[in-house]
């Protein structure tokens, strides 16, 4: 598509560019490309960053009170698109910075000051503390605590499948602060502070045999109450806020291989498996074969046409689409590795990476099909949101939360 | 209203096509009744409604400007077949405005393209190709004609079979067999030594004949190119149109379970209520908006002559057929009795589904292609 | 397994065979073989039914005041496998008669003097009126009604998926005659004449393009209040009762190829198909057609397995298993016909009888995948009662019916 | 509750074998823990437990009474693995008393099977057969050892692969290419020039080594019968057993998974009032119950040498290896969450049902052979 450029936008294009050429310098990129850590962010990186906020280019449809200019979205990506040209990071922050735009949208004055700029400099590390052991489908019926005691909350509950919370300064937190309304109108969101005696982090082993995930045990944390986003009883909302900034920049979560052992280049993976087996040439594979590539094209052909299309409200339906169409093409790559590979399947470990690779994928397709909503809450949503069609009656809707059945 | 939302078209000029109400509103007017009324004739369409397509400018849509059509391009066609999928249409568009139109345009003869295209254009005359012969084989192999040079010109001899409304046809483009290589002939269906036979088919909606010629006399086209090469570029835009057909028809009845599902109470609920038949639902739109981002696609590498265009019209050619077979044969599962009796539009789409599913090749066929095309 | 025969069996069976060897001689036989007709029952087999009636071989296990000679049912089994021996019929009419077993189980006395013998010697035609257009997974939602005037009873509504209705001297009706309680309280079990004005049939065309099933519509018909079985508002037990007897009768209603035209003898349909398709080597092919046959033989030796194991109490459990599966076996056999006949499918009619097969195969398969309970209700029956799986809350279980929602 | 509704047998030895609650009793009561210790172990078997094995019998199951076992066949067998597969039990099982054991009497070397089958027997002496190469080729064309006749005896070289718990093997018996045919010898498993190398599985309660041979000396088993002939009959024997396994498996992952969606609420209501898992454990317990009917019908026709012993075990090997992948992942999916933990046992029944699903030739070829054994 062809980009109309205004007179405005062409000076706010000639700034951008005049101002990489002259901060993006080799070294500098030379620098940040070379560092490359997982949770930790580096001095450079951040001191490079400080630089983008400093210079009003993070945020820059923000207002200008918060480090922004106040530009629409439009121009606002135009800015985006000239750091990424030459690959620079730290731009577009008002569109994929989840903590950030939470704090800002709902936050209090104080913790903003506190912690907005830092956030956009990636000097502050977070994490979410909303799934737990109960509550994972069914979000709202969370039974963490957060009881008020004066100027603070004392926190009490369980966290689970928490990315990041070892390393987390802050963490962000629904818990429920009221007991005798209806579950979605008795929570509180919180910017719960990670470094402190109440928070006990456990690593979460996967199937997988990693570990990206932890446990998170809460006894008497305490969080300052000017760390409550939004008023309280109104966390259900605020976390909808964030769950839409997280779909809005989310990409699919899919991860390849993770023998690091090359497949054949520029090829398809399971065309690449299956010549490199010798087995290309049977006809039941090739049929297997062809219909997982589709599904994988068809689901990228449905992305661009969706991208193309849609306007921001309704993207979470289509995001369901996207997300349910991997499901299935990731548990059809892993079972397709595994029949390419035979017997060769049973073993596993460095010398076996085709087997590692096949093993794994299978058993890591139940992080899309389950984590961030099953398969079967996706397929509710695209009945519900995008068909229209009815929902289920929900027995526990109205019910004051302390009346309502959980597990166990 | 809830597939609008994602149907909107992502290419420009597309997008105008559907916009023009003159064309897709009008075709999703036609009403089940006519339908119905239509698939009992012998012709299998109907001359009013034919008439009306030529007016809206459908039958010569692909037809160069030149020789009397729009001559607009595959992008055009499929968003019009999407519409004709949906409704049902009973007509010989892809046997005479796609198939015959898109072939002499391919084999590039203008004396013939001259003789014939404004008439096929302005709906006057109605033209089909013969392909193939009773194994159904859209390749090379499957040509069952033979030509012979006698001293008064072209002979034909051979049975050709799954013509496409051969029975209502003015003229027949031949391809065949020569000494050398193939050849593309036209011949009068009314030629001496010819025999149209009718074959009765499982989708009432779709009109197929056999064509037995003995010695026919055949003026052969003068083609700027292989005619196989003709041959294949035309299978390919009618893959495209068939494809958007079915992404059509699969999105329709998907729209009309969806609508019964909302009004059919059972156990105090409605039926779309439950998970079982939500479920069914979500999935088969992960399907009917892959086939209609299938066909769509295809259409554009087509009309752009991109080197994907093999790729990309076989992964059309399987993915809106199978997208079609299961929403029909899932819309008949999710209604229950009613769709299994003969009243319900359900069991007509299901007909033109399985019948599009095999009409250029079935699904594994064309998934072979693909990975051919993907260099598997 | 070995049978252990009692002395009084062994009398049991000398009285079979010799009254067998005495009446059933090969001209009878010879007769009985020869007509053959659909609906309609010939003079000569009802002459016979008389017989066997009379000799009381025909409900053994039941009272002698109705025909019987209360043997228990292994013994009754004795007999039934005789007749079955020499391919006679009228055996083991208390196990497979529906009609005569409902109404001697629930019927009034006048009523079962009336129509029990007749029944017996199948003089009688009957015909079911359950479902309705508004009521078909949800039975118990009818709403065809019967309102008491005196000694009889005046139906009004519309039945629907009623074979044999046109011929049918009888049909067993539900019907609504109470409004004010919940919707199985308000259910009546008639006996109700067709032969009457208010009754109208009307032919119903299946998507198969046959006829085998009628629509029944119902105007001030009426039922003399000695045609009630059981009391008022019971008729969901005897409903219930009835459906039993079905099913342990019921073998799968799935019906083969209808051209007539013979294929491959003792060979699997589809590997007989892939054969004269010339298709046989191919090996997309080989893995479909060996998949689809595995799914009918894996059913026949659940069934097997079931039989040998299970009690009257939970058939029904079972053949939800079966039918379920059966549904899976005809539309993967239809499916797998028309990909093996290719374009060929694409034709139908007489001179192309195998594409004929596949067709109405496919379409067929649709009667055993929604009649008589669809796969969705299967399912629930099979989780919730096999399984032990909780049933979903019931919306309208508790309301009086005309408080209760219905489609439209 | 449920399943023994319909699990109890069909068939009359079979049952007895399951009443004998020393049997499955004592091995369903392998616990969980004790499973996961023993899986990280490098033998992958616990001696206590082999030793109760032993008592009870298990052991020496199909191994005739003369030489030291209970003599009993397929059918009761088939029983006791679907109490292992169940139980996920971590022992030599197959390798030893189920293949050895099978080879060495079909093999029928009265000599050889008075050394070593009572000592089997007794849970003594642990054997384990080589069979294949790397190829993981279950064909006469995947026998991987060559045997050459030197002056001083028989030697064997080549590498056998994919060799059940040859780790921690007594000894080995291996199939090797003769000049002529096939041959199939004994070797210590501590003999010169034999090393034998874990191979890391997947599946942590497999243990599968590659055994590599050079010049090792070894003791030629007499046949009474052409040696594949043994080993095709032997492969039957492990097919039935680890479909039975894998029937027991899947059983034992549906309940477990029922259970959980009895007891687990989300949005106010047990996951298993929700028609989406309701159905899919409807149509897991459709697969699970033919999976136990297929094999309890192989083992009965092995038992009977039944003619349609070949279609029997080749159906009950891609139905319930099948069986057991869809039971095992569909039952994480139904879990959710809780299953993606290494915590949970529903990985470890994966990993077992994928593992069985190729360890003697994957579902395709059985499907192909069961296809060629209806006369496909």
């Amino acid at each position: 598509m062809t980009e109309h450029v205004t007179v405005r936008e062409q000076d706010l294009l000639d700034e951008v560019r005049q101002w990489l050429s002259e901060n993006w310098t080799k070294e500098i990129a030379e620098e940040l490309r070379r560092e490359n850590v997982y949770w930790e962010t580096s001095a450079a990186r951040k001191a490079w960053l400080g630089n983008v906020v400093e210079a009003r280019w993070a945020v820059p449809s923000w207002p200008e009170a918060w480090h922004g200019r106040g530009l629409d979205n439009d121009q606002a990506k135009l800015i985006e698109r000239e750091f990424a040209r030459v690959k620079a990071p730290g731009a577009g922050q008002d569109r994929n910075n989840l903590w950030a735009n939470t704090l800002l949208a709902r936050g209090q004055e104080a913790l903003k000051q506190q912690l907005i700029a830092p956030l956009l400099r990636s000097e502050v590390n977070m994490c979410l503390l909303y799934s737990e052991p109960g509550a994972g489908s069914d979000l709202a019926g969370i039974r963490t605590r957060a009881d008020k005691e004066g100027d603070h909350y004392v926190v009490n509950g369980q966290k689970v499948w928490t990315s990041g919370a070892a390393t987390a300064d802050y963490g962000m937190l629904i818990a429920r602060t009221n007991w005798d309304v209806p579950k979605h109108q008795g929570i509180s969101f919180f910017f719960c502070p990670m470094k402190q005696p109440g928070i006990e982090v456990r690593p979460l082993r996967q199937i997988t045999n990693e570990s990206h995930f932890n446990e998170v045990f809460i006894t008497d944390a305490v969080v300052p109450a000017g760390n409550l986003l939004g008023s309280e009883g109104t966390g259900w909302q605020v976390l909808t806020m964030a769950l839409a900034y997280e779909r809005s920049t989310m990409g699919e979560a899919a991860r390849g291989p993770r023998s690091g052992v090359r497949e054949g280049k520029n090829e398809e993976p399971l065309l690449a498996l299956a010549r490199e087996a010798g087995r290309l040439e049977e006809p039941n594979l090739r049929q297997e074969i062809a219909q997982a590539i589709a599904y994988k094209r068809l689901n990228a052909l449905n992305t661009a046409r969706a991208k193309a299309e849609l306007t921001q409200g309704n993207s979470s339906s289509i995001m369901s689409l996207g997300k349910l169409a991997m499901s299935r093409i990731l548990h059809e790559e892993g079972r397709i590795r595994t029949k390419i590979l035979g017997a060769g399947s049973l073993l596993e470990g460095e010398a076996h990476p085709r087997a590692e690779d096949a093993n794994f994928l299978s058993l890591n397709a139940y992080f899309t099909s389950i984590g961030g909503g099953t398969d079967q809450i996706q397929r509710n949503i695209i009945g519900e949101r995008v068909l229209g069609l009815p929902k289920e009656p929900e027995v526990d809707k109205s019910l004051p939360f302390r009346d309502v059945r959980t597990s166990g | 209203m809830w597939d609008k939302s994602l149907n909107t078209l992502s290419i420009e000029e597309a997008e105008e096509a559907l916009k023009d109400d003159t064309i897709d509103g009008r075709l999703m007017a036609v009403p089940e009744t006519a339908v119905r009324e239509t698939m009992e004739t012998s012709s299998g369409f109907e001359a009013g409604l034919w008439r009306q397509l030529a007016e809206m400018g459908v039958t010569g849509l692909i037809i160069e400007e030149k020789f009397g059509g729009s001559g607009v391009g595959p992008v055009e066609l499929e968003a019009v077949m999407e519409e004709a999928g949906a409704a049902l249409l009973c007509a010989p568009l892809l046997a005479s405005s796609v198939i015959a139109a898109s072939l002499l345009q391919q084999l590039g003869d203008v004396t013939v393209c001259e003789n014939l295209l404004p008439r096929m254009a302005s709906g006057d005359c109605i033209a089909s190709a013969v392909l193939t012969g009773d194994a159904g084989n859209w390749t090379p192999e499957g040509v069952s004609v033979e030509a012979t040079e006698a001293a008064d010109g072209w002979q034909l001899s051979g049975r050709g079979s799954y013509v496409l409304h051969a029975q209502s046809a003015d003229i027949l483009i031949v391809i065949a067999k020569t000494a050398a290589d193939f050849a593309a002939f036209t011949v009068d269906s009314k030629a001496a030594g010819l025999s149209i036979e009718a074959l009765p088919t499982f989708d009432k909606t779709l009109r197929l004949a056999s064509v037995d010629l003995e010695a026919v006399a055949a003026s052969r086209i003068d083609a700027v190119l292989p005619v196989w090469d003709a041959v294949k570029r035309t299978l390919d835009m009618a893959l495209v149109a068939l494809a958007g057909e079915q992404a059509g028809g699969a999105s329709k009845v998907l729209e009309f379970t969806v609508e019964y599902a909302k009004t059919r109470v059972q156990f105090g609920r409605q039926i779309g209520s439950y998970q079982a038949i939500k479920h069914m639902a979500a999935d088969l739109l992960v399907e009917t908006e892959s086939a209609l981002s299938a066909a769509r696609y295809a259409a554009a590498c087509l009309a752009e002559n991109s080197d994907k265009s093999d790729e990309a019209v076989s992964l059309a050619a399987f993915a809106c057929a199978d997208a079609y077979v299961k929403a029909a044969a899932d819309g008949i599962q999710m209604h229950g009795g009613i769709a299994f009796t003969w009243e319900h539009p359900a069991h007509l789409y299901l007909r033109r589904a399985r019948s599009g599913a095999q009409l250029f090749g079935d699904s594994d066929y064309h998934r072979e292609n693909y990975l051919q095309a993907l260099g598997g």
